[in-house]
């Protein structure tokens, strides 16, 4: 039994992706926390940008990856792909979430609020939905190949839709309720800039490593259950023999 | 027509870590009809739904009629009729509507008269116009041998075709068989009855620890009773 | 006729035959659309100006509930004596079983709002504009939305072990579009709002419908074929 | 004990307008094992399923152990098993648990000793903890059957109880039959495969148009190919 | 322990098993109970202050049809290879399998309706009170009441075909009562209103679920009974 040769690349380089990750992610704690001034309105409260906004971002760039990773099984279907795409939504519903409760975190000293349905914060919501969603097919299933299968196309439709909820919500909002409450039009200063620059590097290339550990591990899954159908075979084999 | 109607090189198939098919190989010509044996769990029914299109081999790959199974599955799926256990009827439909739509799906139209004969044929003519929903096993079960006759399929796919017929029913299954076979059709079969399957069988074969081993006519129709069934038999 | 339309007639056929002879299906949507007004009324202790406020919205949650009853009865329907295992095995191509199944499921669920529509007006009296044709391409647009995605989540579903409650969890988050802009245009057309005021949401809806239909036309292959 | 164990007395059943039973009159005595023949659709299962208290008979009565099946039904169902077509087994339950909970039903609590030896006989001792989802028809057949020897009842009703069983299987089955009866215990049996039945059976009769006609057990091993069956095979 | 009380146990030890081995009558009800939420969000429409105003209502809206697919469940999964026949061939009294299912169906939709609620806090800006106490105990009467009645009814629609709907049009209906006693006594709890304001609804829940219990306890013979 060879290690699939996606897995050796990711053995290969998994160490740099993690390095990276601590060194953007320590640096940019360093800018964001202690390095940046505390801002004109809100103060120190909106340290927590920092973590806010890259975990958003990453989270999205996630469903990015997983919609074509989506695509990329259903073409070649190929076990390990779907170990990947397997992943990277749990991944990604993990930062959804966790964009989402710092988001509240950050929104009750700001707006008095834990929650307002603004047109990213539900566009996000449903995000999630659709990733627990997604999940939740793939426990549901027990054969694996139907599994990856249903995932895939619920991805790809989850991906397709995105764009169109992000501007049905956007509208809905603007029709209802004036912009008193919203993320929109806050303009960053350019001393905040750069940590968060940073910090979205690190936070992309920590989901990265998380997922190059969490594809093997998967996979190594997969492989112990093949095994021990072959040991199982064997060893009835050889009492049948006797 | 090409000299092999069915082959199957190194077929495996593994729900989770079980691996229930492991390493069959099997050519069949046309006009062969193979009886398939073996115990409870060993794997009968998913080689038949494999080869049906319904599930995917997890290794090994098969040909039928010189066309590929993973690649040509579309035009493949109008050569074979896979007769299962469940009967594939719709309970809210009589007889003659299950027949015309099951026909329509395979692009082929049956006249009114062709399907009389047919219900005709396995003894439920008289029930042509009652809902399926009324029908009892042996029953729907006949109606699933109507649709197989109208199809006119050069592969029959059986699995365990005399459960739920009574000897009359049995017979005309039997007599379908032969005809097929006759017209250079081909036939697999799974059962546990080889003695009910011996009249229209020209090969046999046991699975058993997932490979299949051919089996000479005479052994098969011989009871193996007293045999335990060891998690060996079922997994391979 | 082409096989291709005449395979999607015959899918159709087939739907609707059953349906004439058990008539459950459109019954029983109708009934349960009733019966989750009344207990909306009940709950949210509505007068008629509040009900008038909510209606195209209880209108549009009505419908969508309703709708995947008969969505998930669509296939479900397939699963006596295995049914879909023989749809599985017809020799044509999954795009046409997708478009026959959604051909029907649209038909089902439209002839179901009609059928309710009325009564929203007389039990929340509601003053109707003379002209209802706008409404009607508000109707089959969104339905069409809905039969678009829900047939093909209604296939994917079918043989989960939790299927009643899968189906409204994947298709819901999916469908939020066509919730939303269904409401605003329902709203719109019946304020007899000049249309100028609500296109956009129909375009959406139009956009949703186009786009839906073609993936989910490709993604059916995927989800039927083993 | 009684000395009839089994009793029917123009026993009818009407589906709507369609008249499955007529007048069927059965009294079966202890160590008595009845095979039960008839074409599809005759209402075999339908009797069955009265004797099991599932259906009530549209018309006459009958009693089991002396006790009136219309009336003392709870009394009545702990002393005898309905082995269906069905296996009433739970699909996410490994075969221990769905041993334990359903004889706990009947008020008995085996010990895991007894369970063991109960799935060790019907040879699947080796799946006990494995959930029932992924055992094949054969597999979840041969469960039912350790539920059945646990259970230990008195009347046994049996619906084709060698399908979906191997030759292994069926042996098994018949080995059981045989020592119920040598413990006095009665028996029906409805099957299409009277040979199989045969070694088992010490009377037989054959449903037809409603009516249940005792038949010796010779002639009733003699298949009789090429009948038709007609409506009135079916409903009376 | 009497036989009795021991048939109940097996009943509810069966279910817990298989619930904490598949864990997904629970998630799935959470799940759609979120999903519910946020589709009533968008179709009515509501900012905060709306949506307080008919918090109770829509928490018993979402619970109780969240509670209708634990019991539509709980006896759809009896038909897997016809157990729900082993059930009938039981020899126990029909009341001891009523009971039995009734724990089972009320601890699966308690255990849910605590998961849920503090989503609606946190949702809707809801100043929770300081003692929930008197919640759970409006929590615990009503659930006991759809429980007491959905039970029955479950099993009673569980054959029919058209089973997933016919379960709530024949449930809703009947439950009118527990629905308005609970939307007011919740709301009442959630202002911190005195009990006094609020107790002829818990009184009248508590005479709800005394009376349907016992009704349905005996009504169950005919139900489950050939
Ligand atoms: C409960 C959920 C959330 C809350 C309460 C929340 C709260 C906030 C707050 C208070 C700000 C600062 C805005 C200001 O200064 O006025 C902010 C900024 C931001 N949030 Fe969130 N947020 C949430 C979820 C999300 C999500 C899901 C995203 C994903 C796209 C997101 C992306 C951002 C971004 C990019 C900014 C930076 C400001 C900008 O560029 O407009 N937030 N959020
Ligand atoms: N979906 C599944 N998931 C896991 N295991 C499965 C699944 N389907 C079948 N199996 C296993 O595969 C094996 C073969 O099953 P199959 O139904 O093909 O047997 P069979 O030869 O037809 O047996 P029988 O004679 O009892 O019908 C069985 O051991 C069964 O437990
Ligand atoms: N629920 C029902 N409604 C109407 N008719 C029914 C119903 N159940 C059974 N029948 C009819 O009753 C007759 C007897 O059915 P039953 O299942 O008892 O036959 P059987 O002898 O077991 O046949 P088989 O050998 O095919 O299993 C059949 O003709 C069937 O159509
Ligand atoms: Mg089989
Ligand atoms: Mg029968």
């Amino acid at each position: 039994m060879t290690i699939h040769r996606v897995i050796r690349h990711v053995q290969r380089y998994q160490g740099w992706v993690g390095g990276g990750a601590a060194l953007c992610l320590t640096v940019g704690l360093y800018l964001g926390l202690l390095g940046s001034p505390p801002d004109y309105y809100q103060g120190e409260v909106v340290r927590i940008m920092y973590i806010h906004v890259p975990l958003a971002h990453t989270a999205l760039l996630g469903y990015t990856v997983l919609a074509g990773g989506s695509a990329w099984y259903l073409w070649k279907r190929d076990p390990i792909i779907d170990n990947m795409c397997h992943a990277v939504a749990a991944l990604s519903a993990c930062f959804t979430a966790l964009a989402l409760l710092t988001g509240m975190i950050w929104g009750k000293p700001t707006w008095d609020t834990w929650w307002t349905w603004d047109a990213r914060l539900t566009s996000f919501t449903v995000l999630l939905l659709i990733l627990l969603g997604y999940l939740m097919v793939r426990t549901v299933v027990d054969d694996l190949d139907k599994a990856a299968r249903y995932g895939a196309v619920l991805a790809i439709l989850g991906f397709v839709d995105l764009p169109i909820i992000h501007f049905s919500v956007e509208w809905w909002r603007t029709l209802h309720q004036p912009q008193s409450i919203s993320m929109r039009g806050v303009s960053i200063a350019s001393g905040l800039l750069a940590p968060l620059v940073v910090m979205s590097v690190g936070m992309s290339l920590l989901f990265s490593y998380m997922l190059m550990i969490r594809t093997q591990l998967l996979y190594l899954n997969r492989l112990l259950d093949a095994k021990k159908g072959r040991l199982l075979h064997q060893f009835h084999m050889s009492k049948a023999d006797s | 027509m090409s000299m092999t109607a069915i082959s199957c090189q190194h077929l495996g198939k593994a729900y989770g870590h079980y691996q229930v098919l492991h390493d069959v190989n099997l050519t069949l010509a046309p006009g062969e009809c193979f009886t398939l044996l073996g115990p409870n769990g060993a794997g009968k029914t998913t080689l038949l739904k494999i080869l049906a299109t319904l599930q995917r081999p997890s290794e090994g790959h098969y040909e039928m009629l010189g066309m590929n199974g993973q690649t040509d599955r579309d035009a493949l799926r109008s050569h074979f009729v896979f007769l299962a256990h469940s009967t594939h009827v719709y309970d809210d439909l009589n007889a003659r509507e299950n027949l015309a739509f099951a026909l329509a799906l395979r692009g082929q139209r049956p006249t009114d008269h062709d399907i009389k004969m047919a219900l005709d044929r396995v003894h439920i003519g008289a029930f042509a116009e009652m809902k399926t929903r009324h029908y009892s096993a042996g029953m729907k079960k006949r109606l699933a041998l109507a649709r197989t006759m109208l199809a006119r399929p050069r592969i029959l796919l059986l699995d365990e075709p005399f459960t739920a017929l009574d000897s009359d029913g049995t017979a005309i299954m039997r007599d379908y068989i032969g005809e097929r076979l006759s017209d250079n059709g081909t036939v697999i079969m799974a059962t546990h009855d080889p003695e009910q399957a011996r009249p229209v069988t020209t090969r046999a074969g046991r699975l058993r620890h997932g490979t299949l081993q051919e089996i000479a006519l005479d052994s098969c129709v011989r009871r193996n009773d007293g045999r335990d069934m060891q998690p060996d038999d079922a997994f391979s | 006729m082409t096989p291709f339309l005449k395979t999607i007639r015959w899918i159709l056929w087939k739907d609707l035959v059953i349906e004439l002879r058990c008539r459950e299906t459109i019954a029983s949507m109708v009934f349960f659309a009733l019966i989750v007004i009344l207990i909306f009324s009940f709950s949210f202790s509505m007068d008629q100006q509040a009900a008038h406020d909510v209606l195209a919205g209880m209108i549009w949650v009505a419908f969508a509930f309703t709708g995947m009853i008969g969505l998930g009865k669509s296939f479900s329907a397939e699963l006596q004596n295995d049914c879909l295992e023989a749809l599985q095995m017809a020799p044509v191509s999954r795009g046409t079983l997708y478009l026959g199944k959604v051909a029907a499921n649209f038909a089902f669920m439209f002839v179901v709002e009609i059928l309710l529509f009325p009564m929203f007006v007389i039990l929340f009296n509601v003053d109707v504009v003379e002209d209802l044709s706008l409404l009607l391409v508000v109707f089959s647009l969104a339905t069409a939305g809905l039969a678009a995605v829900g047939t093909l989540f209604a296939a994917l579903t079918v043989h989960i072990r939790a299927r009643e409650v899968m189906l409204p969890i994947l298709l819901l988050p999916m469908v939020v579009p066509v919730m939303i802009a269904a409401v605003e245009a329902t709203k719109g057309a019946l304020n007899g709002d000049p249309l100028s005021l609500y296109r956009p949401w129909l375009e959406l809806l139009a956009i949703f419908d186009v786009v839906f239909t073609i993936v989910s036309f490709w993604m059916f292959d995927f989800v039927m074929d083993a």
